[in-house]
């Protein structure tokens, strides 16, 4: 391991969180667990789930994902862009062809249309990176299982060395199969 | 065109010759000791458009003499070159000053001349300025063009794209003669950018 | 490993099971798979050395012959970009219609999707006279100060097949992420390094699941216009022309519904053989390819409805020149390509009624094969045959017949293709393994009615 | 035997090399060549880089000796046009006459002398060493018989071949393949003159072809055609002036596709409707009859049409019609010749056309004896054949050939009879068959590159000067005879003395002023003739029409190749990929058989055919038309050279080769011969390059007028409004379109510009295509090849479309030819489906074509509804290439004022845009504005029928605008609104009706 700079070890090698991980076989009992968090006032543990589900979703009652606002700014900026190039490229040099006029917008709607989906797709792309890899609580710090991505559902909740017991509990009487401290 | 030819250079460019003839202000050619530093590709014949052009104030078209009246400027003939050089054999102008090692080489390349022409073997001059084959530059449109606009002889519009010849020891290559040098200049002097013009 | 297993399920089908099951097709390939492979870098060869000769000497190699200008390059051209139309289909359109089957098989048409736009991509570069000026059609900025004209179909083309690459090409990514994630976490030695980068830190956490959820649904909702405006701009390509027999306002939805046709036949055809050489019969049921062939049925039943309405609008509107295109077309010198177009295209499909066909895997794998020569035929036609029979002038009795030069940038595409999907399918799971758990009822501690 | 040409001399002779170097290597991809810049070493007073100097001279492709121009750039001659100031051709050119310089510049030139060396292979040899062993067989050869064989020579060095030959006690003979034998002797039958008339048609009012196909290859085709256009075209508003045009003959050639009618009478047979039209003119008394006609009556009394009408196969009622169509025009010309006047009684049937002429009062007004061709002094086939049987016992020891190839055209006799010549020479400048025949060979300078003169008619002396420095190392003969003849001075000296001779005062300005010209214009006086006593006394050879030579059961008719000729063209590539008018067929030969006997054979076009006659056998693929009688296989010359090049050895089949050597009784070749016909089995893919029916006429491509709608038409009539938008969208389309070009006149389109246009006459249109041939020159249009044209990859920016034409009972009666170029659409279809904007609108109303921006994706020619966009499929410009069009030295005729394109570069017609800018740029030079008439496009130029009009559409005093709106004018495709630039006017046709004379 290279050694780093204090800043810069703190962004790329971050410190361990301290907290419980506790691993479900079942969804219905982690969906047990995640009421019974929530009820015991925990608020930033974090599930891990093989498959999206939405009773998960229902049982965290979060907000809806901002990656739309990326979609819609970025599909509103690519037909501005495909209107813009073609618009005044034509007008730079203008030529005339089949005795058309120079800027004539229907042929440009094409452009202006697929300059939509891609710029829509790829800002749809960045809002999905960068909210859910960056913005997101940072992988490596908190503990991981990898049965998560075959057929176990998790739950991480971060606990300090006074809340481990009481959380601990909690999760196995939620029914998790296994839980471990990190 | 024989009549041309056959009048020496004071007589075609008239008045200017006399109205810049000062001899104090005329510009002298410098003493080339090193030609290793001079830019553009070098000739078979030394050939000093700097003296030519610039000291002895030969107009352009004096050898050049189609560039006014047909799309290609065409190169002098060795008659043209020998017309003169039969009786200038070189070393003797001012820029020199007295200089014989100088005189002496120029004296050489002169004599280089006269070997061609005696042997009917022209110099193979390399070519400076060269357009691809797709693109027409008629001169004479260029030239009557840019005098008019300018309000200037005809001679001195050359420079525009060529740089100033006149004070090139060597000549060399000033403008890229790519197209968009060539359509920024169009669009400057608000002539047409038709594909058509030069391209067919 | 599931306990208690829901009743409505086969046992043997758990999370646990799609997983592993999925995982082994990245086992260590089998002499075969190396034959396979071999066999389309041949292909491939072949066809970069035809390229070659064509770069040296000239398109005068190929068939071309006035005025037949376009010919076999750009009939692979609409083809590939024709197959590429299942895959964005089944994956997002069915996707927004959350259609349960599709997770079996959207992961192999998705990357059918972005190595045959791949490979479409390769022939407008192909068939150019000056191939090395390609970038000519890109807007970039240069010294000229020369842009390229927007109103031409070609440059719609190149927007469109562009973003139509880029955006197969991250929806395809974007549904792997979670999938590489599983195979790291099953993977040893450098394949566990590889997924490890190329899953990108993938752990299924909410905050992961619901972000990407939503952009997932975005994505569908983009590219779902995306690929019906792909091939109607390649459509465009010929109607925007006014040869007599690609100048038809049907064209865009009479295009789309032939790729979508095309797809679905070419997605029958590479999901037989990887079903039975990876045991992925319980994953991809019968279910899943009855489906498809009642997708082939409604597209290919569109299609034979544009065949129909092409002739009769030709004999209908009375135009003399219109009239003409398609008597020669039918009767002309070319009768065998209109013929099998219209045999493969309009009748075959027509077999699909019978549920028995529609269920025997052999059968529809016999059909998907002639589907593809049926739609290869029907670009043909439509481009070889509209040029040469090109009524305005009497100048065109055309002579136009395929050299070895055009098969052997034909041959050089399907290694191309299937270089790049062979090597897809031993170095990614080539069936979803998330999206497959989704529809299977998830592991619960007690039996629930809840439903799939 | 292709000596490399010394470059260096090459360059020293160009002054500049950059023009034609950097055109040919175009656009090429990696970094440009060091150019070099070699200078003249004495600038040509004449010459001006950049700038095109033109020297009069005279054709001498073929004996009409028309005037010609050279354009000359930087030394190079790059192009031919007509001399306006030549009465003969009126500054037109044929396509025979563009091809000229291929001639010059041919790749299989002979650059030096060759000898035969012991072991019969040629070696090299120096001129003096070469004039040291004619000097001695010479010698050797005196009183043993020498005989120096020309082509048709009425020239200067004529006289000086028969001073010479005088001096060393031989004689000259001419050949000529296609003499005019048997019109000479008609003539003499008719009228005791054995020389050949010049025929007036400009001021007929009537024309009547028996078989004579003067539009392509009779005696003057581009003078005659220039006044048949004259008399044929239709102007309407001008008092309705069409001469009606009937073609009689067994197979409708160029001329006789052009007729308004076409009877084909049993070949042989042509004489006695001709006698049968006489007897009713002068039974009916039609016309004035000549006093002494009366001489006659009894002779034309055994003819009437019903006497003749089952032996001529024409029924009664026609015969009797078409003589009073012909006398009451009250300006008929009839003239006999070509295919009607090989059979054995062709002497006769001139004669009895000579009688039709003369009972309607044509000769001394239309046919003008006195004004005589030159070609009519050349040697019968009878003498040739003298020649033959006196070579072949060996009382020819030494014999010279220049300007002719007998070896090719005359009878295999000739050929054996060659060996056994003890030595002979060639003058070619080729290796043709009868220079490989030689023992020695002093190749000739091409007439462009050196002195001499010709004679095509009394009055008419064409003056021809070297207009560049030789190619390779030939000398010109004139001078070689003058050394060898011991005299000192060169050819030109020779003949100035001449010319001096003939006008002595003042010469000097005399001389210039003929150079300036092109020679010397005079009009020879019309010499009154009157019919002959014995001009009734050969009418017992029609008792029943003649069979010729051979047995077989079929008829063969063997005619000549417009463009090859008898075989001398087909070492130019340009002749050769030109389609031959009426099959368009290109590189190779054919045989035309009728449909019915092709329905009775089995045969499909492309199936090959062995001919084989008493003489000789050769196979031809078969072109099934309708455009040849049914019982009659037609043949053309040309093709199947043993040897004359790259571009005409071992090339399809040569035709003359079923022909006998038997002289006909009036001394002349039958060209017509029996022989059977049988399938090989061989088939070829595709021959001809274009096929054109009667239906496509009227479906807006081609449109027709008869002759009474035409006359009916008022300035402002629109009979070809083709309305395709409903009447009730009208006003929203117009109001559409309004707007669309409104803004299409942004940016640098503001502002009055020109638009250029073209108008072509399909009435004046002959379809000779000299304009395609002038197109490649101008332009630098690749030829392709046979292998290629077979793939319909030729590169014609300018076709000729040909489109049969059939009476309201499905006979055919001729054909209209379209001239089919780019039409510079307003709305073009090609333009805006380029991506990279190099197909565009110029503000000039063209449609651009920058071949430096094409990427080659051919869009433009699959949206181009006239298909006339052309593709460069290979590197034709490629050195050794395997399709190289332009192989050194054929590469210096490369225009440089035009692109030379490269491999995967779309090209098209630009209406000579070099020639419009040349043109601007001039006009700017002089502070004016062009002017119509300054701009003429190179198929303008030489179209010998004037049928082509260039100019300015939007300026209201050009001759363009006046004939686009002229009630004939059409445009090709109009309903698909692409507003082209070209005006079509309808071909008009003189048809009438029977009993509507």
């Amino acid at each position: 391991m290279m050694a780093l700079p204090k800043p810069l070890h703190d962004l790329f090698r971050p410190p361990p969180t301290p907290g419980v991980l506790a691993v479900f076989s079942h969804l219905d009992t982690t969906l047990a667990a995640i009421k019974r968090l929530r009820a015991a006032g925990h608020t930033d543990f974090t599930v891990y789930s093989p498959i999206p589900r939405h009773e998960i979703e229902d049982a965290l009652g979060q907000p809806v994902s901002p990656v739309r606002a990326f979609t819609l700014v970025g599909g509103i900026a690519g037909c501005a862009i495909g209107a813009w190039i073609t618009l005044w490229m034509s007008a730079d040099w203008p030529i005339v062809v089949g005795g058309k006029p120079v800027g004539s917008i229907p042929p440009y709607v094409v452009i202006m249309f697929e300059m939509t989906i891609l710029f829509g797709a790829l800002s749809t792309i960045l809002g999905i990176l960068f909210n859910s890899l960056f913005a997101a609580r940072r992988l490596g710090t908190i503990l991981y299982d990898p049965r998560f991505t075959n057929d176990r559902f998790g739950i991480f909740v971060p606990a300090g060395s006074d809340k481990v017991a009481k959380v601990e509990s909690l999760l196995r009487e939620a029914g998790a199969e296994e839980v471990r401290r990190g | 065109m024989v009549l041309i030819l056959a009048l020496p250079p004071a007589a075609l460019s008239g008045q200017q010759a006399q109205s810049t003839s000062s001899p104090s202000s005329r510009y002298q050619a410098p003493v080339i000791s090193d030609t290793g530093d001079l830019k553009g590709p070098r000739q078979p014949i030394f050939f000093r458009h700097d003296v030519h052009a610039g000291e002895d104030q030969i107009p352009c078209m004096y050898c050049h003499y189609s560039a006014a009246v047909s799309s290609e400027p065409g190169i002098p003939s060795l008659q043209t070159c020998i017309g003169c050089h039969q009786v200038v054999g070189g070393g003797s102008r001012r820029g020199l000053k007295g200089d014989t090692t100088a005189a002496r080489a120029e004296r050489a390349q002169v004599q280089l001349l006269r070997n061609a022409w005696r042997e009917r073997q022209p110099p193979e001059w390399i070519r400076v300025h060269a357009l691809p084959g797709f693109v027409r530059f008629p001169h004479m449109r260029h030239i009557k063009g840019l005098s008019t606009r300018q309000g200037v002889e005809a001679n001195a519009t050359c420079a525009t794209c060529h740089g100033d010849v006149k004070h090139m020891t060597q000549v060399e290559q000033v403008s890229t003669l790519r197209m968009g040098w060539c359509v920024h200049c169009h669009m400057q002097n608000t002539v047409t950018r038709d594909c058509s013009v030069c391209h067919y | 490993m599931a306990e208690t297993p829901p009743p409505t399920t086969p046992t043997r089908v758990t999370y646990d099971y799609v997983t592993r099951t999925i995982a082994r097709t990245l086992s260590t390939p089998s002499r075969g798979y190396f034959l396979l492979l071999g066999a389309a870098v041949a292909l491939l060869a072949i066809g970069i050395v035809t390229l070659l000769y064509l770069l040296r000497y000239g398109l005068g190699l190929a068939g071309y012959s006035h005025p037949v200008y376009w010919a076999v390059f750009i009939t692979c051209f609409v083809f590939w970009v024709g197959i590429a139309h299942s895959g964005t289909l089944i994956s997002a359109i069915l996707f927004l219609f959350r259609s349960g089957w599709r997770t079996a098989v959207y992961r192999t048409a998705e990357a059918m999707t972005v190595f045959a736009v791949m490979t479409a991509g390769l022939f407008p570069l192909i068939h150019i006279g000056r191939q090395w000026y390609f970038y000519w059609l890109i807007p970039y900025p240069n010294e000229r100060g020369l842009w390229p004209n927007f109103k031409s179909p070609l440059i719609w083309d190149e927007f469109a097949i562009g973003t139509y690459f880029t955006v197969s090409t991250v929806f395809l990514i974007m549904g792997l992420i979670p999938d590489i994630a599983a195979v790291r976490d099953l993977a040893t030695g450098w394949r566990k390094k590889l997924y490890a980068l190329t899953s990108i830190g993938w752990t299924g956490s909410n905050e992961q699941w619901r972000h990407y959820s939503r952009g997932y649904l975005y994505l569908a909702a983009l590219a779902t216009p995306l690929v019906l405006s792909v091939h109607s701009v390649v459509s465009w390509d010929f109607a925007m022309a006014l040869v007599p027999g690609w100048h038809a306002t049907i064209f865009a939805p009479y295009f789309v519904a032939g790729a979508i046709y095309s797809g679905c036949g070419m997605v029958i055809t590479l999901l037989t053989p990887i079903r039975t050489l990876f045991g992925l019969e319980e994953i991809i049921t019968v279910k899943h390819f009855e489906n498809l062939a009642k997708l082939c049925l409604l597209t290919g039943s569109i299609v034979g409805y544009a065949y129909v309405c092409e002739y009769f609008m030709a004999w209908y509107s009375g135009n003399p020149t219109e009239r003409a295109a398609f008597w020669y077309r039918a009767f002309g010198p070319y009768w065998w390509a209109s013929w099998t177009m219209i045999i493969c295209n309009g009748f075959l499909p027509l077999l699909l009624w019978v549920k028995k066909i529609r269920t025997n895997i052999t059968a529809l794998f016999v059909i998907s094969i002639f589907v593809n020569i049926g739609m290869w035929f029907e670009r043909y036609v439509i481009i070889v045959v509209s040029l040469a029979g090109e009524p305005f002038t009497k100048w065109a009795n055309a002579v136009y017949n395929p050299t070895w030069a055009d098969w052997g940038i034909m041959a050089g595409s399907f290694g191309w293709f299937f270089m790049w999907f062979l090597l897809f399918v031993k170095n990614f799971p080539a069936v979803s393994i998330s999206e497959v758990k989704e529809v299977l009822p998830p592991p619960r501690s007690k039996p629930s009615k809840v439903h799939v | 035997m292709t000596d490399s040409i010394d470059r260096r001399r090459f360059l020293k002779v160009l002054g500049v090399t950059s023009a034609g170097a950097a055109a040919v290597s175009a656009c090429g991809i990696g970094p440009e060549p060091t150019e070099r810049l070699i200078p003249y070493l004495v600038q040509p007073e004449d010459q001006i880089p950049g700038t095109a100097t033109y020297y009069a001279t005279t054709c001498r492709e073929c004996a009409a000796g028309c005037g010609v121009r050279v354009r000359v750039r930087e030394g190079r001659a790059v192009k031919l046009e007509g001399n306006p100031d030549s009465p003969i051709n009126r500054g037109r050119l044929c396509a025979r006459g563009q091809a000229a310089l291929q001639g010059l510049y041919n790749p299989d030139r002979i650059a030096h002398p060759m000898v035969r060396n012991a072991s019969g292979k040629f070696e090299d040899i120096d001129w003096d060493g070469a004039l040291q062993r004619v000097t001695a067989k010479v010698r050797e050869a005196q009183g043993k018989g020498i005989v120096f064989l020309t082509g048709a020579e009425q020239s200067t060095f004529g006289d000086l071949v028969d001073e010479w030959m005088k001096q060393v006690g031989g004689r000259r003979m001419s050949y000529e393949a296609f003499g005019f034998e048997a019109l000479r002797a008609g003539n003499r039958m008719a009228f005791g003159t054995a020389t050949l008339p010049t025929y007036d048609f400009a001021n007929a009012k009537y024309v009547l072809s028996f078989g004579a196909d003067f539009l392509d290859t009779w005696l003057s085709p581009v003078e005659f055609q220039n006044g048949f256009s004259r008399a044929h075209a239709f102007d309407a508003g001008r008092p309705a002036s069409m001469a009606k045009f009937t073609y009689v003959g067994p197979r409708l050639s160029l001329t006789g596709m052009n007729a308004d009618e076409w009877i084909a009478p049993k070949p042989g047979s042509e004489g006695l409707l001709a006698l049968a039209m006489a007897q009713v003119i002068m039974s009916q008394h039609l016309a004035r009859v000549p006093a002494d006609a009366s001489k006659l009556v009894s002779v034309l009394a055994a003819h009437t049409p019903r006497a003749v009408a089952q032996v001529i196969g024409i029924d009664e009622a026609t015969i009797a019609r078409l003589a009073r169509e012909f006398a009451r025009s009250g300006g008929g010309l009839a003239v006999a010749g070509g295919m009607a006047t090989q059979a054995a009684n062709g002497a006769e049937i001139v004669a009895a056309v000579n009688i039709l002429n003369y009972v309607v009062g044509a000769v001394g007004t239309l046919v003008k004896f006195g004004a005589d061709l030159g070609v009519g002094a050349t040697n019968t086939f009878a003498d040739l054949a003298t020649l033959t049987s006196e070579m072949t016992n060996g009382r020819v020891a030494l014999l010279f050939v220049y300007g002719t190839n007998p070896a090719h055209s005359l009878p295999g006799a000739f050929q054996q009879a060659l060996g056994k010549v003890a030595f002979k020479v060639s003058f070619s400048s080729y290796m043709d068959e009868t220079a490989a025949a030689c023992d020695l060979i002093l190749p000739d300078h091409h007439p462009l590159e050196q002195w001499g003169d010709s004679r095509p008619r009394a009055g008419v002396i064409g003056l021809q000067q070297p207009v560049v420095q030789p190619v390779f190392g030939t000398q010109p003969t004139g001078d070689v005879i003058l050394k060898l003849s011991g005299r000192t001075g060169t050819f030109q000296d020779y003949l100035q003395a001449k010319w001096r001779a003939r006008h002595g005062a003042n010469f000097d300005q005399y001389w210039m002023d003929s150079l300036a010209k092109g020679g010397v214009y005079g009009e020879a006086p019309t010499r009154p003739v009157r019919l002959a006593t014995t001009a009734g006394n050969f009418s017992t050879t029609f008792a029943e029409v003649p069979s010729w030579g051979g047995d077989g059961d079929q008829t063969v008719v063997v005619f000549p190749h417009p463009a090859l000729h008898d075989g001398r063209g087909a070492n130019k590539p340009w002749l050769q990929e030109l389609p031959d008018p009426v099959s368009k067929i290109a590189w190779h030969s054919w045989v035309e058989v009728h449909p019915d006997t092709a329905a009775k054979w089995g045969l499909a076009t492309g199936d090959f055919l062995l001919l084989q006659s008493k003489f000789g056998g050769q196979k031809f693929p078969a072109w099934i038309t309708p455009s040849v009688r049914p019982d009659v296989l037609a043949v053309p010359t040309g093709q199947g050279h043993s040897a004359y090049g790259r571009y005409a050895k071992d090339r399809s089949a040569n035709a003359f080769e079923l022909l006998g050597g038997q002289a006909t009784v009036y001394g002349g070749r039958s060209f017509i011969v029996r022989a059977t016909a049988s399938k090989t089995g061989e088939h070829q893919r595709r021959i001809a390059t274009i096929e054109g029916n009667a239906r496509d006429l009227g479906m807006g491509t081609t449109e027709v007028l008869p002759l009474a709608r035409a006359k009916a038409l008022h300035p402002g009539d629109h009979p070809f409004h083709f309305e395709e938008t409903p009447e009730y969208a009208k006003d929203a389309v117009e109001w559409w379109a309004e707007r669309q070009h409104e803004k299409a006149e942004l940016g640098n389109y503001k502002g009055e510009q020109p638009r250029w246009g073209l108008a072509i006459d399909l009435s004046k249109c002959t379809g000779c295509s000299a304009c395609v041939t002038a197109c490649y020159a101008e332009n630098n249009i690749a030829t392709v090849g046979e292998e290629l044209t077979e793939r319909r990859r030729e590169m014609a920016w300018l076709r000729l479309e040909r489109y049969w034409r059939v009476d309201e009972h499905d006979n055919l009666q001729g054909a209209v030819n379209q001239p089919m170029l780019c039409q510079q659409c307003g709305n073009a279809p090609c333009e805006p489906v380029c991506p990279v904007y190099a197909a565009y609108h110029t503000p000039d109303g063209l449609n651009g074509q920058v071949y430096n921006r094409c990427v080659g994706t051919r869009y433009c020619s699959n949206n181009c509804p006239y298909k006339v966009r052309y593709f460069n499929w290979y590197n034709y410009a490629e050195k050794d290439g395997k399709y190289e069009a332009f192989p050194e030295p054929l590469s210096m005729l490369l225009n440089p004022d035009v692109t030379v394109r490269e491999k995967g570069v779309m090209e098209k017609c630009t209406f000579c845009v070099q020639r419009i800018r040349g043109a601007q740029n001039q006009a700017r030079l002089e502070n004016r504005n062009v002017r119509d008439g300054d701009i003429v496009t190179a198929c303008q130029q030489t179209c010998p029928s004037d049928a082509i009009v260039f100019g300015d559409l939007n300026d209201r005093n050009s001759r363009v605008f006046e004939l686009a709106g002229n009630p004939r004018g059409y445009h090709v495709l109009a309903g698909l609104n692409t507003k082209p630039a070209i005006t079509y006017l309808a071909r008009v046709v003189a048809q009438d009706t029977p009993g509507n004379g």
